[in-house]
């Protein structure tokens, strides 16, 4: 058990249920979308924690490939929301 | 020579902590882009403190970027898009 | 003596840093403030860079160094003079 | 003193990141929010380093610190202004808290308990004696994948299936967003200052996605990395007011857009021609197959991560200048 790897792990979980929380409790969809990026970061921490080894060991690439792929996908998820947003705005401007 | 780093990574955290204060107290978002600028500069000293000290000569690279990708986002926040019919 | 040096350097640096977030939190307006952030963008990084390059003793990683320096030279004195003048645009209401 | 003062360190860090997570979840104002959340990211890239994962600090570097940041800003930018503090004209920018104490307090204590269950896993799983047996096969296979950077093996090599059905995700988003209506209007032409940071610094963002995009097969680099820094620089442009932002038209852009996938689809089918698995390399081609995979997946990162700043299809010119025309027309009429 390393305490540095604990300390990151236990953080990650922590940002994990804050980006939860406001993701549910937030009224604004703009505030909910950043909530949820939040999240992600929480998730992406715990999984950079559990490759850790220590110091002047090489970390486990495997979850470093998945949390590379997952920011971008993550990037273009949030960019997708955003488009959703904008057309819904347009919508009700129309009505 | 380690000790004076981690020493340097810590002041470095301090200097970080005291622009936090700045960003949450805004009051204006001007305030809070600044304190940005500080905070990306404090985490460009401490990735080259960490390039060195755990010796990662790739976090230099991180640096780099961090820096490039902190003028990017002050002109994001500076932009001024078009209204819809000009 | 290099280590001395580059040790007196780097500590340098991380004391203008201190300066300049603490300017940064004490002065009283974004002019002012602005300028304290230059402090700690050009004299605590340039500072700490110069020891590090130092410290180093490679020239891959002095150039890279320097180079770093530059970059954050230029962006934060623009970023710095654009967010100043949007915040101006956006105080004056136009 | 050296591994107290490291603790330390992590404590200050971690306690900022998760400060700026609260904060830019606890304010009603959006915009204050987008930019702790930027302030937010920055500090996760210095923690990747910090856990020797350069590769993902790069990334976050680019992407979380940069790129996120910008998008939400033009949003936060776009987003009307509320004529009055309490004007709630438009419900989908309401911010005001509708939501009940109790509800609050019970989604509260369900992601409390959520934190917990996870993080009582984790633990558990920690003290159990861990099994390295994959990092120790991607050690043992390293030299056969053509490169000696393990997270680009991993990407481009061993779980290459993952990195083409990726690519795919991400043209499915950009499909979704110009199926969603038009580009936004672009920005007003940059001053003097702005357009003097712009010549340096759209150069230097091309060079370092080079850079990122050469040194990823041996370094902490890639093509997601080089990607990101190479949409930033067409992201700078377009912030400037530029009319052209890098971006090819019509049916080029197209192609741009699908290079990724359509390479790493042709590499593959043809290794399967040749009596070859699927994407499985010949050792002595691995390197050059991966190197020319990973440029054309780099330009439709960049191609992809750029469109999705636009927000929409782009208008090409011949489009613009006929709708011009049109409205025109019905300005004479």
């Amino acid at each position: 058990m390393l305490t540095t790897q604990i300390l990151y792990a236990l953080t990650g979980c922590m940002i994990v249920a804050l980006g939860l929380r406001g993701a549910l409790l937030h009224a604004s969809v703009l505030q909910r979308i950043v909530a949820i990026n939040v999240m992600g970061a929480g998730v992406f921490m715990l999984l950079i924690a559990v490759a850790y080894r220590g110091p002047g060991l090489p970390p486990d690439p495997v979850p470093h490939a998945l949390v590379l792929t997952g920011i971008v996908v993550a990037v273009s998820a949030t960019a997708l929301a955003l488009a959703l947003v904008r057309r819904l705005h347009a919508e009700q401007e129309d009505d | 020579m380690p000790e004076l780093l981690s020493l340097s990574a810590l002041g470095l955290v301090f200097a970080l902590l005291l622009g936090l204060l700045r960003v949450l107290h805004g009051p204006g978002a001007g305030d809070r882009m600044l304190a940005i600028q500080l905070i990306g500069t404090a985490g460009v000293g401490m990735l080259l403190i960490l390039s060195v000290l755990l010796n990662q000569p790739a976090l230099l690279d991180v640096a780099l970027l961090l820096a490039l990708l902190a003028a990017v986002t002050a002109t994001a926040f500076t932009g001024q898009q078009k209204t819809h019919h000009d | 003596m290099i280590n001395i040096l580059s040790s007196i350097l780097i500590l340098a640096g991380v004391f203008f840093y201190l300066a300049g977030s603490i300017g940064l939190l004490r002065l009283p307006d974004l002019y002012s403030r602005l300028h304290a952030l230059t402090k700690a963008d050009n004299l605590g990084l340039g500072l700490l860079m110069a020891g590090l390059a130092l410290h180093s003793q490679d020239l891959f990683t002095m150039l890279k160094l320097l180079l770093i320096w530059l970059a954050v030279l230029a962006a934060s004195a623009t970023s710095a003079h654009l967010i100043a003048r949007q915040a101006r645009r956006q105080e004056t209401g136009s | 003193m050296n591994t107290m003062g490291l603790l330390v360190f992590d404590g200050l860090l971690l306690f900022s990141i998760v400060g700026l997570a609260w904060a830019s979840l606890a304010t009603t104002d959006v915009r204050r929010g987008v930019i702790l959340f930027m302030a937010f990211g920055l500090l996760l890239a210095v923690a990747w380093g910090r856990l020797l994962a350069p590769d993902v600090a790069l990334a976050e570097a680019a992407i979380g610190a940069g790129l996120s940041g910008a998008l939400l800003l033009a949003a936060v930018h776009r987003q009307p202004r509320p004529l009055s503090p309490g004007a709630t004209h438009d419900s989908l920018y309401r911010s005001a808290a509708a939501v009940s104490m109790v509800v609050r307090w019970v989604v509260t204590l369900l992601s409390a308990a959520l934190a917990g269950t996870l993080a009582w896993g984790l633990l558990h799983a920690f003290s159990s004696t861990p099994q390295d047996m994959l990092p120790r096969a991607i050690a043992e296979n390293l030299a056969a994948s053509g490169v000696s950077n393990p997270v680009t093996a991993v990407l481009l090599n061993f779980r290459a299936y993952d990195t083409l059905l990726e690519l795919a995700v991400l043209l499915t988003s950009v499909l979704g967003i110009f199926s969603l209506g038009p580009a936004t209007p672009g920005y007003q032409p940059a001053g003097p200052i702005f357009d003097g940071l712009v010549r340096w610094l759209v150069p230097v963002l091309i060079l370092m996605a080079g850079y990122l995009l050469w040194v990823g097969a041996h370094a902490p680099g890639g093509a997601f990395q080089a990607g990101a820094t190479l949409a930033a620089a067409g992201v700078v442009l377009r912030l400037a007011g530029r009319a052209r932002i890098g971006l090819p038209e019509g049916f080029a852009l197209r192609i741009v857009m699908t290079a990724g996938v359509s390479v790493f689809l042709l590499v593959g089918l043809t290794l399967l021609l040749l009596g070859r698995p699927f994407l499985g390399y010949p050792p002595a081609w691995a390197g050059a197959l991966i190197l020319l995979i990973e440029t054309a997946a780099m330009l439709s990162i960049a191609a992809t991560l750029l469109l999705a700043f636009l927000g929409g299809q782009p208008e090409s010119t011949g489009v613009k200048a006929a709708a011009n025309r049109q409205r025109e027309e019905i300005s004479r009429c």
